[in-house]
């Protein structure tokens, strides 16, 4: 019953098989590879601490994604937003949030970024203004009408992002939100992160047209298709949106990626092929970018080895903090439930 | 006290808030050039512009949504729903967002936003524009739901509505824009959570909310040259509840009627009704009566529309009953 | 405050300065025309009814819509379906359900269409296959998914065709409702009726893109604006667009018209000028087509005479029939919300 | 009898009355080739093929207002929703058109359909994932809500809930699909709208539905080893409400205990209570208690997640209360 997967044509923004061109420092490349790294293995462990049982809930993640997420929140301004999904565990760390905090969030503690109360799907980081992940598909976007209306309101210079799956933009909930955005010219970037599925559904079964990008004219925004298995191209990508958005206007950007693993870490997957998986994975976003920068002489081996070490480190010790940090406190059930609730009333 | 309809109450409140806090704006369907569909928002574009008094598309999911966004990064939006019956195609937003997102990052945003909203039925709007659906929102934690019968209440919820720090609903009636009352003059601040008797008495309290309290109060005007004297508790909001008040009242007169607009199952006044049989039960000299609408979408007809709704002799007669008068 | 409302540019499809052709039969004409004049009078008369409290609750009119209705629904095959909204009195007469038990329904009563429990918003007739005048903004729209996929479920030559205001395109139930359509390859064709308002808010001000028609492509859908001032432009458009939709096409046409009256009786309409509304008062789609028919000889003023006194006499005596017929017994208030309650329980 | 799961017996419910009806489709996301979220549509896409099972794209409100045209279009739909967290962005559907299409046409229109869909929490699925919002629907004339406690309801609730004209909300639990229990064979069948004593007994009621029906019998068998007889009385749908059966227990009881998951303010509970006192005051040895979930959006942390879930040893720990015992 499986359908050919057919892969969309991309615009040519693909930087692997021309020689690569880098403007930025190799320090800025070695931090975004790192990232990409990073959040590879945070998910790889997370996968791990959940099959023992030290996480639950629903456990989606970004394996696959890493350029996709990297190119689109490394670029951003510290006064810029976020608003998220629910496949946002490297989204929050791209944006830089300790990774520790993170995975005290998915191990149920009270130092986790939500203090325990919002687990995998609900990470949140006010200080980096990264505004959460929601679970409701389409039920975030809405949101971010009113953060980008909420800068031109207070007179800021800041940037919305918007981050939703392509299975999402079926639901009624997207249209209202891209259509209040392009009519009151709002700074919001929003990307859908096309990984060609909704949990099994293509989106050649989601969408009459599956040109997604293409919305963008509806819209009143700029559309543009990426190749989201590219960091560099992302990254340029994103880039050339927050200029427009800066000037009031809006952009919609497909990036084409994949998930490499199921819907959540209950879904096997089985309804698409081995070799499907195999040939998205033969472009992986950190393996190609790592031959991008090496090509360009600007990694070394070590210099890789380096850097796999840290972020193995890194999250072994987030693991630790996550492990031996406390349980929420059971008295604590109604706390943060209201603002300064009046005394001696059933609320 | 100067005399004034519902809608001045309710627009003066909105004008003050948005004078006193430039984070206040307003958005919603018609809002602006139009007036807002009961004109409550009527001269205040000119006012303050078309930034701060936002006339959106047909958009409810984004305009709830629109308004959460805001809240959590500083603002105090005061959304219009034209009116309730519209609310369902938006209020994922409000349920789903607005109420849990302070509870489920762990306290670390905020959404204090307001959802203004009629409700109610009447003028043969039928099945889709008549409804009353206001305890919905009272059975989800992380809300708040008000709702005024008088100006004065009015315009003091609504500026505490404002005011306060956490995703409100606050509940206006259809038909009650141009009632009018007397409303204090300056800053007239109504604290939400607490009901209010609006008649008191010792024979039976009617518990009720919204346009029933004047049916109420009708219906204690008839009962009273009979001799009953009927206590009316105004519970003003639905969430938080206020138990305290409600039982206090009962305690004294021994016999409790609920009444309200909507249905009977699954109604507000099943809420009412359980709480007090929980906490008076030994004070109860008959069960606790409900009187509602009737169970069917609003007819057109005026003659089924009239039969559908909650009559001011029911409760009449309803009261005469419980006090073995008939 | 009253923006300049802008024309939208119409493809030529208007007849008025061309030689008329018409390729119809006298009959066929003088049909159409008459069944325009009957809605007009229809809703002069119910105007004036609701003056006299004999219709309450909310009251939507065509006036200035005719030749939309006419041009859409006239095509129509019996075993075709119709989906519709509150502002729907001349729908149901075009589709030929007997004005005098759509002017009861206004009134209340018991042989009404919809026996009185429905009243202007929803008018409904099964035996015309004319589904029903919804209430809530698009809420109708995802509706007329699942009638023409009952079409196409049971192997019929049936197509729907969905009426929609051009307010309601800002809404996420016409996404839902247009994606499916479009990705099912349903034989629905949705009109929607552009009278450039939705209340006091003009299409610029709720659509990021007000051009509307174009939105065909992104539903996978053909588009087309028609000038729906033009009942014979309406009319061959849609006549294109049911060849299409039997072969499984779906189709979205703007037709741009205009609302001489405000939203419902309650609205004065003071967000537009006399001279916005005189200036489409002068291409008024009856004497119009009046013009186009004269011209081309096909109609004498006699006729005409006799064309509007007939509408007049069916339109008074619609009137006599609803007044004097009686109100619902007020003990069938249960009647007709269960289909075979089951006994003894409480509904 | 044949022991079998939750998921198969509705399993088997959908595929008879496919067979048995051409007019039965299913639509619903990843109902197809995915087998359904909880697997319950496993292999019906390749017996039926995949107009009869129909995966949509992830539009509640589509899904539900298709199901209602094709009701009213002579077909019965089955349509899925995924959770019941998610159907608040398609119940304007349900509840505006669905619901009230048969009335508000004067019966000119029919729209038979099921929307099927699992509610209830667990497994720290926390706020947005893990509500039991059935009680809205439950207020709605016009809509039947049923929700089934063990294989055998199922499977019979189903197959009435299809082959009845009125639209239903089928409501599944979230963790029963494992469930098994004994499952009459042929064409089993269980009318919609009678409460089911689950064990009988002569001290306390326990009134309840879904899941909590076997919270309630593991109580009854803590509380018989004390030598308190529970009756156990399953609601088995909250509208229809079998008011007559569960009066009927407490008139025999003479005290009722109502457990639900979900809220606690205006959740199915207060109805069930009201009805009680209403309709068996003189009968009641003890205020009608009630048990629920406690009133927060749910939390992730699995101490806080368990703290927030009604618990067997309070259903006990009241029980006793109630009859004195401690
Ligand atoms: C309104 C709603 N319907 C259904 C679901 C169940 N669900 C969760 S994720 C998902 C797939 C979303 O796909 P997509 O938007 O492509 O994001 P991805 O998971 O691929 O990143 C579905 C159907 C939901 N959470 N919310
Ligand atoms: C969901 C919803 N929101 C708001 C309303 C109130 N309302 C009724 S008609 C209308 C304007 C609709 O405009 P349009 O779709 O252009 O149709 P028109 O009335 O112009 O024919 C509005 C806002 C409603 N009925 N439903
Ligand atoms: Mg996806
Ligand atoms: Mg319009």
């Amino acid at each position: 019953m499986v359908k050919e997967i057919e892969r969309t044509e991309l615009e040519p923004t693909s930087t692997e098989n021309r020689p690569a061109e880098f403007h930025e420092s190799k320090e800025e490349l070695h931090s975004l590879f790192r990232t990409m790294s990073l959040i590879r293995r945070f998910e790889d462990t997370g996968w791990e601490m959940y099959t023992r049982a030290k996480i639950g809930g629903y456990f989606h993640t970004n394996h696959g994604e890493e350029a996709t997420v990297v190119g689109t929140i490394c670029p951003l301004r510290p006064q810029d937003w976020i608003v998220s999904f629910y496949r946002e565990h490297g989204h929050i760390i791209a944006r830089g949030t300790d990774p520790k905090y993170v995975m005290a969030e998915l191990f149920g503690r009270e130092h986790g970024v939500a203090h325990g109360r919002g687990g995998s799907m609900h990470l949140f980081d006010y200080s980096r203004h990264f505004l959460g992940g929601y679970g409701i598909v389409a039920g975030q976007m809405p949101l971010a009408i009113g953060v980008g209306w909420s800068s031109k309101y207070r007179g800021q210079d800041e940037i919305t992002l918007l981050l939703t799956g392509e299975g999402a933009m079926a639901n009624g909930a997207s249209h209202e939100a891209l259509n209040m955005i392009g009519l009151y010219h709002l700074p919001v970037i929003t990307v859908v992160v096309n990984n060609l599925y909704g949990m099994g559904t293509t989106v050649h079964e989601s969408a009459a047209n599956p040109e997604i990008w293409k919305r963008g004219e509806m819209y009143g925004m700029h559309g543009a298709q990426v190749d989201g298995m590219d960091v560099m191209a992302v990254r340029r990508t994103m880039q050339d949106a927050m200029k427009r958005a800066s000037n009031g206007q809006p952009s919609l950007i497909e990036a084409m990626t994949y998930r490499y693993r199921g819907h959540s870490v209950a879904d096997a997957a089985r309804y698409r092929s081995t070799e499907e998986v195999q040939s998205w994975r033969q472009q992986d976003p950190i393996e190609r970018f790592y031959r991008q920068l090496s090509k360009a002489d600007l990694i070394t081996e070590e210099e890789r080895n380096a850097i796999d070490e840290s972020v193995e480190k890194q999250v072994n010790a987030a693991v630790e903090f996550a492990d031996s940090d406390e349980h929420p406190d059971p008295n604590g059930l109604f706390d943060h439930l209201y603002v300064d609730p009046p005394a001696g009333v059933s609320l | 006290m100067p005399v004034i309809t519902m809608r001045e109450a309710l627009h003066d409140a909105l004008r003050e808030e948005m004078i006193r806090d430039q984070n206040v704006f307003l958005l919603g369907e018609e809002i602006g050039r139009f007036g807002g569909s009961y004109k409550v928002t009527e001269g205040l574009i000119d006012e303050f512009g078309p930034e701060r008094v936002l006339s959106t598309p047909i958009a409810e999911s984004g305009i709830m949504g629109m308004a959460t966004g805001a809240a959590m990064t500083g603002l105090r939006p005061v959304a219009e729903i034209m009116t309730i019956n519209f609310i369902m195609v938006g209020m994922d937003q409000l349920v789903n967002n607005a109420a849990k997102i302070p509870y489920m990052f762990g306290g670390e945003a905020r959404t204090p936003l307001v959802v203004r909203t009629p409700s109610g039925a009447a003028h043969q709007l039928t099945a889709q524009h008549s409804q009353s659906l206001e305890v919905w929102f009272a059975y989800v934690p992380g809300m708040y739901v008000v709702a005024p019968s008088t100006p004065a209440d009015a315009k003091g919820l609504l500026k505490s509505s404002i005011r306060n720090d956490n995703p409100i609903l606050f509940v206006e009636n259809l038909v009650m824009y141009n009632e009018k009352g007397e409303v204090p003059e300056g800053d007239h601040v109504v604290p939400i959570g607490k009901a209010d008797i609006k008649r008191e008495g010792g024979d039976l309290s009617i518990i009720t909310y919204s346009r029933m309290v004047h049916m109420a109060l009708e219906a204690a005007d008839v009962l009273a040259e009979e001799g009953i004297s009927v206590e009316v508790v105004d519970l003003r909001s639905l969430r938080p509840l206020d138990v305290e008040t409600m039982i206090a009242s009962v305690k004294k007169t021994n016999r409790a009627l609920v009444l309200h607009e909507g249905w009977y199952k699954y109604g507000a006044g099943a809420e009412v009704a359980a709480q007090i049989q929980e906490h008076a039960f030994d004070y109860l000299d008959h069960p606790v009566v409900r009187i509602s609408g009737q169970e069917v979408p609003m007819p057109y007809s005026t003659v089924l529309e009239r039969a559908a709704q909650p009559r001011m002799e029911d409760v009449v007669e309803r009261a005469r009953f419980m006090l073995g008068r008939k």
